[in-house]
């Protein structure tokens, strides 16, 4: 581990020896404390040390300079780099390892109900526009909804409609079909069977059409694809 | 510890009497007058004054030291010092154990013998010594911040929060219900528990209006087993309330009430009134 | 004093592979890489970091554990060790470095002697309530004594007392390891003298004493010491 200071050792010390003798009461220290005594300067340090810096604060006679090298040199390929910083030297973590320094946690949301609705009104009727998703809805939908399912890759553009402007079609990803458990669109239930689940079992608000019948789809002015009619006659 | 600031100004306020003593009586006084806020209360105090003993403290003659103390405290009521309480509650103790001490023990007496009391404080000094000598032990440690040192840069653990949102095909399926309803999906029994029907309150009160010849709440209308839970109360009060409007409106039953919030009661309407 | 580790290592092992085989498509970082990853989080970090928490910031299947006991043997001897801060790790400059450090330290607060006293009560004592630690000091112990320790975080809450009017407790924290360069309470200087010579039991008073304290208090706290010896023995 430490070959690569032993090595420099001698010449070093006999260098330091003779600076010694002319400017120094006591020896410098050896080149591997000397390293050490980078090491904790930078490691403690909240700035950046100049070699000047270093050698203002170890015992007189050492050379920052040289100890930098072995310094460096030993921590080559470790997790922590002794890195130039302008004129100074400093330690930070090595940049491949950054994704340690942070912690992800993950928290998971029930969808809103403006999401589930929109998703459930594409699943049931793709492809199909934003203004027929909104007809359905009665209230407008926010760019961040479909947003949302777009990014969770649960609903894709479609083909655009062969109608005046063109408008683009929402369809449902194959990222949906398997979170929901799903093999088709086609495998969702009609509405006969969400009444026979009881989910339709509502009393109708008076003024409303019987429910699961599909009529009132068509009365919506609905422009309604082969494929969804399908999936409502059963 | 400040003994030596407060030395002064008591030996001040302590002048003639120090004038009537020899040297080494005012050295061995100087050792001992002292602030006593500077002690760390009794047990400090006793501390302090076994030192003079020099003996080890397992060997410490509490006897003496019991005898020091009181000549402590009777030194310090001369200088008309104040002493806390608890200085003077320990001062009876020791006095006390001192008689203890002396007296041959007596064989009628309850409670723990003057050797057991004797031998309890001298573990007790012990112990605060040794706490001290510890607590030295330990502030003299290489300490972090002074003699060895943390990463000066720390870097900021970035904390990155997931959001993933998740519906269950549940969720999907009552979302389209309720869009195809136009109305909050709610389960059906549920709802109609606790829902007495105007129908249903006028076909029980024809059954029983024909016995009541005479003026009936119409509370004692309600069907039973709707009478205590509030809602179901409730229900009921009005569907019995509209059936007898009802009832009324046919003319087959009279209708009164006495004042604001008063029972409101029904009457077959027969033959009497024609 | 790595004992601990190593001890509950190998079982801790075979569970993460299990877990691993099962769970994880990616097999787990080489050892040398775990290394350099606890570096890296050790080194970036001036609290002490937990096992645990090393694990769960690595990626899937390492063994921090293991990792530390390759990390500390490289580190000794350097200017910058690896040491063992209660159940966390740390990286920390080398005592015997010390004066290389500008003493730009904010002074800290001197503790007065009653302080410094309790604080040592509390650190060898442990648990313990406020009236054992009066019956040791033969004083009533400040509000202000106690608020400053728990200020400076060298001492919190323990669990209550299981002894009549439930007293809390105090120990000493993993910040006050830290600052004593202490691994453990175990490693507190003369511990083992002071339990030998019976210094560190609660021994009840023969009768009554009037040291200082409500004494009433004392009888309740004082009968017990299973926590203290608890907490010491390994």
């Amino acid at each position: 581990m430490s070959d690569d200071i032993n090595a420099s050792e001698p010449e070093a010390e006999v260098v330091e020896q003779v600076v010694e003798q002319e400017e120094s009461l006591f020896e410098a220290p050896p080149v591997a404390e000397q390293e050490r005594m980078c090491e904790a300067i930078l490691f403690a340090s909240a700035e950046p040390v100049t070699v000047k810096e270093m050698n203002d604060r170890m015992p007189h006679g050492c050379d920052a300079a040289e100890a930098l090298v072995h310094l460096r040199k030993r921590y080559e390929g470790r997790g922590v780099h002794v890195v130039k910083v302008g004129d100074a030297w400093a330690m930070r973590t090595a940049a491949d390892l950054g994704f340690l320094m942070q912690k992800e946690t993950v928290e998971t949301r029930k969808l809103s109900r403006a999401a589930v609705e929109t998703l459930a009104i594409i699943a049931y009727h793709q492809p199909v526009t934003r203004a027929e998703i909104e007809e359905i809805r009665g209230v407008s939908v926010s760019r961040g909804t479909v947003d949302q399912l777009l990014e969770m890759e649960w609903i894709r553009f479609g083909r655009r409609k062969m109608t005046p402007g063109r408008p683009v079609t929402f369809v449902v990803t194959q990222s949906f079909l398997d979170h929901f458990g799903l093999s088709s669109p086609r495998d969702l239930p009609g509405l006969k069977e969400l009444r026979a689940a009881g989910l339709l079992e509502n009393r109708p608000p008076p003024g409303t059409i019987p429910l699961g019948v599909n009529s009132d789809e068509d009365d919506d002015g609905m422009v309604i694809d082969d494929g969804q009619s399908e999936m409502f006659e059963d | 510890m400040a003994e030596t600031d407060l030395n002064q100004t008591l030996q001040m306020s302590f002048g003639d009497e120090q004038e009537e003593m020899s040297v080494a009586e005012r050295m061995a006084a100087e050792a001992l007058i002292v602030d006593v806020d500077g002690f760390e209360g009794p047990l400090d105090l006793l501390l302090t004054l076994s030192r003079t003993q020099k003996v080890d403290l397992r060997k410490i003659s509490i006897l003496e030291l019991a005898q020091q103390y009181l000549d402590f405290v009777e030194r310090a009521k001369r200088l008309r010092l104040e002493l806390a309480a608890d200085y003077l509650v320990m001062a009876a103790w020791l006095a006390f154990l001192k008689s203890r001490l002396l007296l041959p023990p007596d064989p009628t007496e309850e409670g723990p013998s003057g050797e057991e009391l004797a031998a309890h404080l001298a573990f007790q000094l012990e112990r605060l010594q040794a706490m001290r000598d510890a607590a030295a032990k330990l502030m003299a440690r290489d300490r972090l911040g002074r003699d060895f040192f943390a990463r000066g840069v720390p870097e900021n653990v970035e904390r990155v929060r997931k959001v993933t949102f998740t519906a269950t095909l549940l969720d999907l399926m009552q979302g389209y219900a309720r869009l195809r309803t136009r109305d909050e999906f709610r389960p059906f029994i549920m709802d109609r528990d606790s829902v007495f029907t105007m129908e249903e309150a006028l076909e029980r009160m024809r059954g029983l209006i024909g016995y009541a010849g005479a003026w009936t709440d119409i509370l004692s209308y309600l069907p039973v087993g709707w009478e205590n839970d509030p809602k179901k109360r409730r229900s009921a009060t009005a569907a019995t309330f509209a059936a007898s409007l009802e009832l009324a409106k046919e003319g087959k039953v009279f209708i009164r009430q006495s004042e604001t919030f008063a029972p409101i009661e029904v009457r077959k309407r027969d033959g009497r009134d024609e």
